[in-house]
């Protein structure tokens, strides 16, 4: 062993002598986007955690995550445990749909139900929103004509999902459908809902008359607990039944809302809703932004997925608003179409964007709780998308 | 997988989501109808929380066995406010103080003047 | 691909197409647990996560869990991880015995061993009070000669457990013994816990006299914390040296007991009784009602196992309540048979009832400390006879 | 199994677990004993937390290394400084540090001058 | 391993990490100096917490979407009390509800009289 | 089946009759450490759970933890999870480094590198600190010529990092380079850790003047929220360039800390340094305590262990206070050497022992933001001397 030999073995096996360009490109990506995260606000309890995992993985040498082992099925599981860097580990839970199925745990324990149980209707404009999940899909198809080959039915289908705006339902399906595309599905779900207040406003002008706008809707009844009680036992019996391939996020969507409601188990949704969520926050956002190595980013699919995701966004506002505009209607002006784009969920980003448009059209306009039927409506609805794009190319 | 056969997919896609939300907001109507028929029974019968595990025994022991009724109705009074401000007060509570709404309660809301 | 073709594959596909008459009825069952759990109050924090597992495995196609890759020693762990649903790698934790232990940990954060130590003779009344559990563990036997080959050993054994009235314990010993019989013996368990307050009154009245029921005991002396700090270490050694095989469980109980009372580990404590234990508990409740499908669980041995848990229960009561006489004669009148009944857990329930019962013939009667020790010691009690059984059937 | 082996089991099961507990009410007896025996030095012995993860550098510096009694009632002694400022300067410790003023003790507060 | 191969691991080793730590240092300098010159714009940017989870409605209105300085300055207007009794309120409702004090904005305390 | 021979069985059965001399000294080592965590204060949040575990291992039969299924790479875990005991399936989050990095995790949510950026200087005192790991590795290495084969220059790494005062990182390099000897490595890091105010001030009284020590340092500039926030990206990419086997470790510190300082994730940074350190301590805890069985515990090699862990302790901290020594020098006398003790990290005790020796050479000193500086520096240099460390011998 020699003094300069050993200083040299050092800086040979460190990582800058072994930077490659695209890792380099990575690394400031990473770094605009945590930017983006903590500066600009956007989404940053996901973006941050994803961020800092593309950094970290793009860090030569770092050997923390290698997706490649969770691409053959079956997945040789005692290779990933003594194989596998730390995110690996931490990759099965997103691999396994744990993490998703706990975070919609979560989020159902957050979730009131009331606004849409006073309003049934919303359901339907929470389904009419899903218009750009679809769209979406038929136009990455339709990208084969452009570049051959670029994205297959479940690759589209995938990508499609970035338009029901729920994070953990795009890393589901497309854990399930599209794995090596979960890095660029969810860095572009999550930026795109941190842009709803600049994405929907403009279509939500273009598609309405200042008539339309200045709506004022009549108060929402009261809902009893019962109802609410009751809600989520249906949706779980009913969603399962008619799409059993998404039971599992719906199923645990439910519980957890029924944590909430039932009043009775006041500490296992709280846990839900805190602690669990969390946790499970962090290592999956970690993971899902370790799967972001240069290889598998840096390329046109990825590039086709920002313009996609947009497309998908668009399509679902204009959808959920199309179809407020018909309910205008048919209930004779009862309904303010601007509620509509809410149902891109987003909760309760789209919600507000709803509030804020109508309060310009008319300043004593109060569509906020109008708009969180839709909202929530969404949520239940781009479930049922991904359900159906499941049983259709799994 | 030919456009025509996308096509499918969409309209079918699209189809089975408005079904299914349509069939959920139509079994919501009926229970609503339900639930409100039959409200005055149940609106009593929610229980309290009863820990499954141990707890000080004192504490427990003021603890009734009998189901009681959650959250009680509250009645807002309203003094010179009209409701639009109480509900933007409201909201403003809610929001700072990072209390949902729903478990807020408000017992009056006056004007200072 | 054709418009009604793809309608009609999806229709088919459906839970609706698919479901068994078994399933339904196990969904009416999920159901009615569900609103036990919610407006009754039948021990909500298990009983609702056990009932909604109950629910969704039992919707048709939904996949999520397979018991019977659990069944076959070595189970094949890989296979679990590739074929598995969500609930099947949520009950890895139960089959590991993880859950019931850390929910241990919890349980003795919370727990305050004080009473008993005030008054050691309390473990002899929480001996005693798992009378209930070699007795359901004999009449379960008996049962083979109505029904032949209806109970294995180690099946009664599991079932003779349920008169512990410990859940953890419960799932730990069914787990070991008897895996298939996990979901029936849990719900018996947590629903007799819950009914308590009805089926001790009547047995402990009938075994009591009312001169006995007005016994008032005298103030117990304080315990010091330095006694509350040793007891754990103690019990630990002692147990784990008796009974080898109850160590995790008995083990984990009393390291949560030494970080509360040794007050230097607060956030340890705190951790173990709120985040720890409400995770663990969701995701082992789930997991177990999971293990209920319509097959395995509609059938007569589940019918035995209520009315045996019935008899484990009252049994249980009995025991403690006629160890309880014996001291009365003894100490010359000095206790109160009824604080025997408290032995079986189910803490703090049994303990009310006993200090309910008491104040009923006396209403100057002030019993419920009393009941704590045995009722504390009655979880002792109960992991012991588990070790017992373990020892003797695996 | 036989019903006489069945009855052999409940009953080697019975005593065990009185067995069993029995010898821990004895031994519970015995450390109370020797406990309450040697209790004066005991009692003053256990330690006060001591947080393992770093903490605000302020606030840490304030307490002493030795095991101590948490809690103490606390006299707070003013050196050439009014009630006003010192009401401040343990609100800002407070502030800065995190810890609520709750669980703050102040000894004595003096003007550098 | 003989000594001299450990010995060069201990000199080789105590260098990397100088020179890492040195490394750092150096970048800490030059940063501190580059957000120094710009900080004043940057001073302004941090954005409020946006949760990506649902939460009330009502109070999520009131957000505004911009990004916004966090704990802007305040000033706190004082009606018929002096400044140490608003001192004492202060500390007292932070210690009360556990919000450090730097996160409570008050933005008048008045005696009722 | 027979009365007596049913008893004898149990008796055989139970540890009693199984207990080793080498176990018993184990369970009497155990509770001395339990003493010392409860009564004495040491590290009570890790040494509590680690000798608990310690405790639990060595109780005959109790068959809970098997370290040997780990020392053969690659490691069967279908193996592991079929004969593991409880111990075992939380070691795997030990052995695959999951529990060090979350524990870091948190660790970083907590620490303010405040005073360091305000000092950088702090970051050279943190480096010096690391003298004791290599002087301790290379005596440990000089044993050899006393004891033949006792320890692999692996070995020696392991035991060397125990100067740098950080339990998080000694487990890490602990489990990567000598995993046989994880349990006193760990044991004693941690009490050492609680040693610091009687360790060092000798040695710093030792090697500073009383005039040197009486220096009072100028106030530290406040450090803005954008250097905060900027510091621990630059640091991850730093670090994990240069030595990119410690990226897990210093890129979990760094996320930790950026969710702190960023203001934008306050529920996560929560989480971090409560719910999810709490549990990852308590599982760690125990683990790491279950891997010390009387075998491998009991012997020349601990005890050289317990001697080579002060050593590194004394060094690190004359390391720290000779380069403060040669900065009071370079500076002129404007900085107290006192405070380069406080780099052996072990955060805050360090700092506050520089602070408490400051002031008894001069009453009105006030060191401690001061220390606070080489003492966060120091959780780095560790870092680093861990990274170099795997890099060499791995
Ligand atoms: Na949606
Ligand atoms: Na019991
Ligand atoms: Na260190």
């Amino acid at each position: 062993m020699n003094f300069l030999l050993t200083l040299q073995e050092i800086v040979l096996s460190s990582g800058f002598a072994n930077l490659s360009y695209k890792q380099a490109i990575m690394i400031v990506v990473a770094c605009v986007l945590i930017y983006l995260a903590i500066v600009k606000g956007f989404e940053p309890l996901l973006l941050l955690p994803i961020a800092f995992g593309m950094l970290l993985t793009n860090l030569p040498l770092s050997n923390m995550m290698h997706p490649e082992l969770f691409l053959k099925e079956p997945v040789d599981y005692n290779n990933v445990l003594n194989k596998g860097g730390l995110f690996d580990l931490f990759y099965i839970g997103v691999h396994k749909e744990i993490f998703p199925c706990l975070i919609f745990l979560g989020i159902g324990a957050m979730t009131d139900f009331g606004p849409m149980l006073a309003n049934p209707s919303s359901l339907l404009l929470g389904a009419a929103a899903q218009l750009g999940v679809y769209v979406a899909f038929f136009i990455a198809l339709l990208l084969n004509y452009v570049v051959p080959g670029i994205f297959t039915p479940q690759q589209a289908a995938s990508i499609g999902i970035i338009g029901g705006a729920d994070g953990p339902t795009a890393i589901f399906l497309a854990t399930n459908l599209a794995p090596e595309l979960l890095g660029p599905i969810s860095v572009a779900a999550y930026s795109y809902m941190a842009l709803i207040p600049l994405i929907q406003p403009p279509i939500m002008r273009l598609l309405t008359t200042q008539k339309e706008r200045e709506v004022k809707m009549d108060q929402l009844r009261t809902v009893s607990q019962a109802e609410k009680i009751i809600f989520p036992i249906v949706v779980t019996i009913i969603c399962a039944m008619l799409l059993p391939s998404i039971t599992p996020l719906i199923g645990m969507l439910m519980l957890g809302n029924l944590f909430r409601e039932s009043g009775v188990v006041g500490r296992l949704s709280d846990t839900a809703q805190n602690a669990l969520i969390n946790i499970v926050t962090i290592l999956l956002g970690i993971s899902v932004g370790a799967t972001t190595n240069g290889d598998t980013f840096l390329n046109i699919q990825t590039i086709s997925i920002v313009f996609l995701g947009l497309v998908a966004f668009g399509f679902s506002t204009a959808g959920g608003v199309l179809l407020g505009k018909l309910m205008y209607r048919v209930t004779g002006g009862k309904v303010n179409p601007l509620i509509g784009s809410a149902g891109v969920s987003a909760v309760p980003m789209a919600a507000r964007v709803s509030q804020v448009e109508g309060q310009k059209a008319n300043p004593s306009n109060f569509l906020l709780m109008h708009a969180m039927g839709p909202n929530v409506a969404g949520v239940i609805g781009t479930a049922c998308a991904a359900g159906f794009l499941l049983t259709v190319f799994k | 997988m030919p456009v025509s056969d996308a096509f499918i997919v969409l309209l079918v896609g699209m189809l089975i989501v408005m079904v299914e939300l349509a069939l959920l907001a139509a079994i919501i109507i009926i229970m609503s109808k339900i639930v409100r028929a039959m409200t005055k029974q149940l609106d009593k019968a929610p229980a309290p929380e009863a820990p499954a595990s141990p707890q000080p025994a004192a504490a427990a022991a003021a603890q009734p066995y009998a189901p009681q009724a959650l959250r009680q109705e509250q009645s807002l009074e309203l003094y010179n406010v009209d409701e639009k401000t109480a509900a933007i007060i409201m909201a403003v509570v809610s929001d700072e103080s990072g209390i949902p709404l729903g478990e807020l309660s408000f017992k009056s809301i006056k004007a200072i003047d």
